[in-house]
């Protein structure tokens, strides 16, 4: 098999109609750039799951972000895609506008440097991320512990991917395969998908991020579909990074600092257990992440969580293109440029 | 956005390690990992998540072969 | 509303200041062309340009402000086939700018002026509070020699485009100053002289150019295709990224084709010519990497053939193309 | 040794930069002459200028940051006997700046264009981290009709000065604002076309002609005199100063002579042409208050005659004229 | 007695020299202005005297504020006249060129607003003046304290001119007549310096601004010399503004917060109790003015001494024009547009 | 700088006045003296110092009328 023939089966596959969720934004992003949605038949469709933490971010939480930039001596800390969100009051990008101090970081360990030469300033980490980036906000505490430092807060919107693949299987019955998330597997291993593959007798495929490897993910899922047996199961391609049980030192810190907890995705609703909050212990690091589930209120006609969820696609809700576009967004899948909208919108 | 490139470890000084993504040196936290100079890592937000296999990091692994082993 | 950074970013939301705002109420035959300079109807054509100059940190790997304002606005002249000759500076200096670095730039404005043969012929300062920098604008005027008809609109079906060389060199180092990111990616900041020079001098069809600035390639041809209303088909083997800065943008999450450049170009050309202009680019210093990159077709936007044979859309950058996490 | 907020008052500290800095590299003939706008020897003699706006509060009694952009260029053109022509205008907007009050601004200099009879034909927009304000560079084209010889070095003694109106409105109505002292002082901010259009018209032989702006009357003259190689006299009961503005001045410590306009300008004339070209001012409505002030002597320096008939020297501003208290 | 007569007189005056001090920075910046000097006898010098406080104002002054100025959540607050006065380290203005937070002020009072709004900033109050600026300052700390404001310090270099005027009479001989300093005298009255004309047998007049004013005191200081009888005495041309006692409220104010102190002058040195300090129990107000005596170390060749005690025309300095000017003033007498070096330097 | 022109008052509120010079309206505090609304008043750094004799406080004084009383 090599990547001619595996094109050449995609692209003039005839059987049954196949719903793939990729949950990793950057296997999103992959996908759009390297143009494998026109490589593939008809009857295959790519779902982009709520593999992008920021499109799920709920409004309650960018409004507490918004605050602390507002706060005297208070500097908001955020990866670059969270600035155009909207909250309630509008996005962190107009509140910088408005005077607000919002910095970008590039990793969250930058601040430490920051905290220790301002002390009186309190730096405040807009933590969004996956299991990926969870390790990196607990290495800042476990640091800032070591250096005594006390200007440090950090606003959790932190997400676990499990959780929300067992809602999707359970709830969305349409989806039949998935590609796994890439460096989520990275840190929880591949090994984790094991019992919902068994389940739901769904395949999961844990795949690199060059076009080959996503080519190769979306042909092993279709080929395990096509075989019709319940024999579904994991299987690994991306195995130089991905061990089958993950990254421990990672998971151990992850459980040193956080515990799981309910959280809202935007589009899904409340996901029991699917948040991480910082413990008790340390809570003097929190800046008020608990309970920030108001999300802003979305107009009747927006189907912000049927696209999430692949119901339906982008262009089918009635505010795609015109009240809702990359430069106004109205729904979070407009926002990023891995949400399902705006990457619909820059291909229409 | 997580980096789909591997980076190579130049150096590293305590908790910290230089990481080359081509001819682009960063600095990366190495808390999570247990790396030697010369190895390849995955980054994200500054942290390395894992060490690449050796044999495997630098090209696109066999995914052909892999998946007739698997047998799909 | 109220202005944020995007709408600097030369993107779209650029685009709708533009539209909403400043063509609403400037709105006259000359601007409307949205031509990187005005042509205008003196005794004699001229072109004449204008830009401003707000790059943090002014010195950079390959340049400074001053060499960029400068080549910003000698290669927004010569883009309409102008020979540039004259230019103005404006500069606002921010409270805390040292003289000795303000000295360096004005130095290398001057020397950047005499290489590309303009003379700076009136100029303006003023002073405001800040934090020690500096902003320049230059406005430029050029002769546009008889029979010359370079446009944004000429471009038809058929057509070739050439680009003059690497994508992004100029972004990829100004962020990497900017985020202490090692590297040896130097701007690319410089004047293109030389490509039109040749080209006119050995009587190539020149139907378009233009610099490939704030909003990258993207941007450019997005355009173009607009305004000649025809479609663009590039492929992505053909456009050459140096690989270090493709490693700079795999770190980022950022895209060669919205990066801004600051001495680079694309001509487009009949078929027939195509072959003879690369040539010639290619013995230019500024185009020795110069590439065919595609051609222009019948359809609509541009479209880009993807290494592995897929195909995707390519658009105008959207916002301002910010460092992401996911 | 940095750049501080004298650098950019017009006074001696910019002098300083200008002659230290820019002169240095920048030097060339036609710049060299210091003129409001360089003479160009293009197919045609045109006139080419460029000034950069920085005030704030960007919109004020009497006019806004716009208005100012267009009339600041249209006037620096005038005064070298141009017909301005075109324009560009760059735009360097803070983050925050709110796009309603963009638009006002926007909307004030095409209505200010227009009535100025110039086209704005190219511009540019940046966007930079800041406080929600604006700078505007403006660059302007026009054209110097057959014979017309005006210039700061044409001035000899004998010959007559006249003052377009009062001194120092623009500059306390900015200050009033700043420092939140209420009064009914307006921005003279306006274009001056009709002053050298009438006088033309009517074939008066205008020698030299200066827009009265940043360093104030005092600095004008004292360029002039530098220029032409002669001396000033002035007689301080002529100079005109609107009593609000006396108040202001009394206020703040501040010299009408020395402070800023934007509507206001000095025109030398032959000692036989002076009330001929005072009675032409005083028919347009720009010059509705114009006077005679004085005239050129054989001497150096400006020298004024003091109410009670004492004289003094009228030296250019030094520094920054800030509020006193002592 | 007409205005033409008085310049006429004053014109021809052939009498013998006479040394007059105007010890008012306002009357010198008249004198200026109306070019009075030009329609003086050369046999009538004017000497610009310490009247300018800001002149009189020694380096470790202007090092202090620069140092609250460069401070975290200080700003300082200054008349602009002290913008550009050398300290060891430069000036406030080239400081503010280096992040150096100073705001130009119209009145100290205006800081209680701005004090009351941003709790979190301490603004510091360059307090400099003589008598008639003391009061403002001591209204500053009457308000601060019935609002409760914690947030303003002041660094007093506040003069008296008494104790000047004492020491100027005992050690300049040359000086034979004075202009008294206008406002100063509204707020003292224009018997203050009774005790002074009988004790050293010398004229002193007080005056208003306009140039008449000005020209009938300089008249009067020379009928009187002229007289060459002992009977010198205080004359009050300015008696619609300046009562003999002076304004009470005011020297009541002062009286509660102030007390005098040993002072340096620039020029003059130390005079003993020529200072006013806030008194100790209004100290949490102080910035720390006591014992800034410490100068700038001017070169030999440096007359500034001499000029302010008119021993030396600014133009005898080898500095003058060359080592020192506007621009870049090397003494204090450059640096204000009322300093005597300043003054000759426009009108060379 | 000491403000040579007296400014009129035009509105008292508390310790604070409206005075009014050549038409520039300046809040200035009252603490130090007792004025009443269209008295003039000597200004510095904000502060009423001095409120002028009623009938001499619009036009320069007769000075020269003065001197003479004075008898020099
Ligand atoms: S187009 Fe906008 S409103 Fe509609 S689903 Fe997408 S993000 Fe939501
Ligand atoms: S010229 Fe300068 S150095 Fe000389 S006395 Fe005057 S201020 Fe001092
Ligand atoms: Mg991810
Ligand atoms: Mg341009
Ligand atoms: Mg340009
Ligand atoms: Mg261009
Ligand atoms: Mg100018
Ligand atoms: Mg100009
Ligand atoms: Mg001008
Ligand atoms: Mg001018
Ligand atoms: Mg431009
Ligand atoms: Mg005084």
């Amino acid at each position: 098999m090599n990547a001619e023939q595996i094109i050449k089966y995609l692209k003039e596959y005839q059987g049954d109609e196949v719903n793939i969720m990729e949950v990793c934004g950057t296997h999103t992003a992959s996908i759009f750039k390297s143009g494998i949605r026109s490589l593939l038949s008809p009857k295959i469709r790519l779902i982009s799951g709520p593999g992008c933490p920021v499109c799920v971010t709920p409004a309650a939480y960018i409004d507490r972000c918004i605050e602390y930039a507002l706060k005297e001596n208070h500097v908001l800390c955020t990866f670059g895609d969270m600035m155009k969100v909207p909250g309630e009051k509008g996005s962190l990008a107009q509140a910088k506008g408005d005077g607000a101090k919002v910095e970008l970081m590039y990793s969250p360990l930058e601040i430490l440097e920051k905290a220790a030469a301002n002390p009186n300033i309190t730096y405040v980490i807009a933590a969004v991320g996956f299991e990926t980036t969870a390790p990196a906000y607990a290495l800042v505490m476990e640091e800032a512990i070591s250096r005594g430092l006390q200007n440090i807060r950090i606003i959790t919107a932190l997400k676990t991917v499990m959780p929300a693949l067992t809602w999707i299987c359970e709830n969305e019955k349409g989806i039949e395969g998935f590609l796994c998330p890439g460096h989520v597997s990275v840190i929880i291993g591949s090994q984790s998908y094991g019992e919902l593959a068994e389940t739901y007798h769904k395949p999961f495929v844990v795949t690199g991020f060059e076009p080959e490897y996503i080519l190769a993910a979306i042909y092993d899922v279709v080929r395990q579909l096509e075989a019709r047996s319940d024999g579904k199961t994991v299987h690994n391609l991306y195995s130089n990074a991905v061990k089958p049980e993950g990254n421990q030192k990672a998971q151990t810190l992850i459980e040193k600092y956080f515990e799981p907890g309910a959280a809202v995705w935007r589009g899904l609703g409340p996901i029991e257990d699917s948040g991480l909050y910082i413990k008790e212990e340390y809570q003097r690091f929190d800046g008020g992440s608990r309970g920030l589930d108001r999300d802003i209120e979305l107009p009747e006609s927006c189907r912000c969580g049927d696209v999430i969820v692949g119901r339906i696609n982008p262009n089918e809700c009635p505010m795609f293109g015109s009240g809702c576009h990359p430069v106004s967004p109205y729904g979070p899948c407009m926002v990023s440029s891995e949400g399902a909208c705006g990457i619909w919108y820059r291909n229409r | 956005m997580c980096i789909a490139i591997p980076g190579k470890i130049i150096s590293i000084e305590g908790p910290k390690a230089k990481v080359d993504f081509n001819g682009n040196l960063v600095d990366v936290n190495i808390g999570l990992v247990d790396p030697a100079v010369g190895d390849y890592v995955l980054v994200h937000a500054g942290c390395a998540i894992e060490v690449m296999s050796k044999e495997k990091a630098q090209e696109l692994i066999d995914l052909f072969q892999e998946l007739e082993e698997i047998g799909v | 509303m109220k202005i944020n950074m995007s709408h600097g970013s030369g993107g779209k939301a650029s685009a709708e200041l533009m539209r909403n705002i400043f063509g609403k109420y400037f709105g006259n035959e000359v601007l409307d062309k949205m031509e990187d300079a005005a042509v205008l109807d003196l005794p004699g054509k001229i072109a004449y340009s204008t830009d401003s100059f707000v790059v943090t940190p002014v010195v950079f790997k390959g340049g400074d402000i001053g060499k960029l304002s400068v080549c910003g606005t000698v290669n927004d002249l010569l883009m309409l086939g102008a020979e540039p000759k004259y230019l103005t500076a404006g500069f606002i200096l921010e409270e805390g700018l040292e003289l000795d670095q303000l000295e360096t730039i004005v130095a290398s404005m001057a020397e950047t002026a005499k290489k590309a043969g303009v003379v700076i012929v009136a100029g303006d300062t003023k002073v405001v509070e800040g934090r020690g920098g500096l902003f320049i604008n230059t406005s430029g005027i050029g002769l546009i020699p008889e029979g010359r008809d370079v446009s944004a609109a000429n471009c038809e079906q058929g057509d070739v485009i050439l680009l003059s060389g690497t994508l992004g060199d100029h972004h990829a180092c100004i962020l990497s100053a900017r985020m202490e990111i090692e590297n040896n990616i130097a701007s690319d900041c410089a004047c293109l002289n030389d490509i039109p020079n040749t080209l006119f001098q050995h009587g190539i069809h020149v139907k378009t150019m233009r610099d490939v600035t704030r909003g990258g390639l993207a941007t450019v041809l997005n355009e173009i295709a607009d305004t000649s209303q025809c479609g663009v088909e590039l492929r992505e083997d053909d456009i050459p990224v140096h690989p270090e800065v493709m490693g700079f943008c795999d770190i980022l999450g950022l895209d060669p084709l919205t990066m801004g450049n600051e001495g680079k170009m694309i001509v487009i050309v009949p078929e027939e010519d195509a072959e003879k202009a690369l040539t010639l680019m290619k013995e230019t210093a500024v185009g020795r990497d110069a590439v065919i990159i595609g051609k222009a077709t019948a359809g609509k936007g541009v479209v880009m053939k993807t290494r592995i044979g897929g195909s995707r859309v390519v658009d105008v950058l959207y916002g301002e193309g910010l460092p992401r996490i996911c």
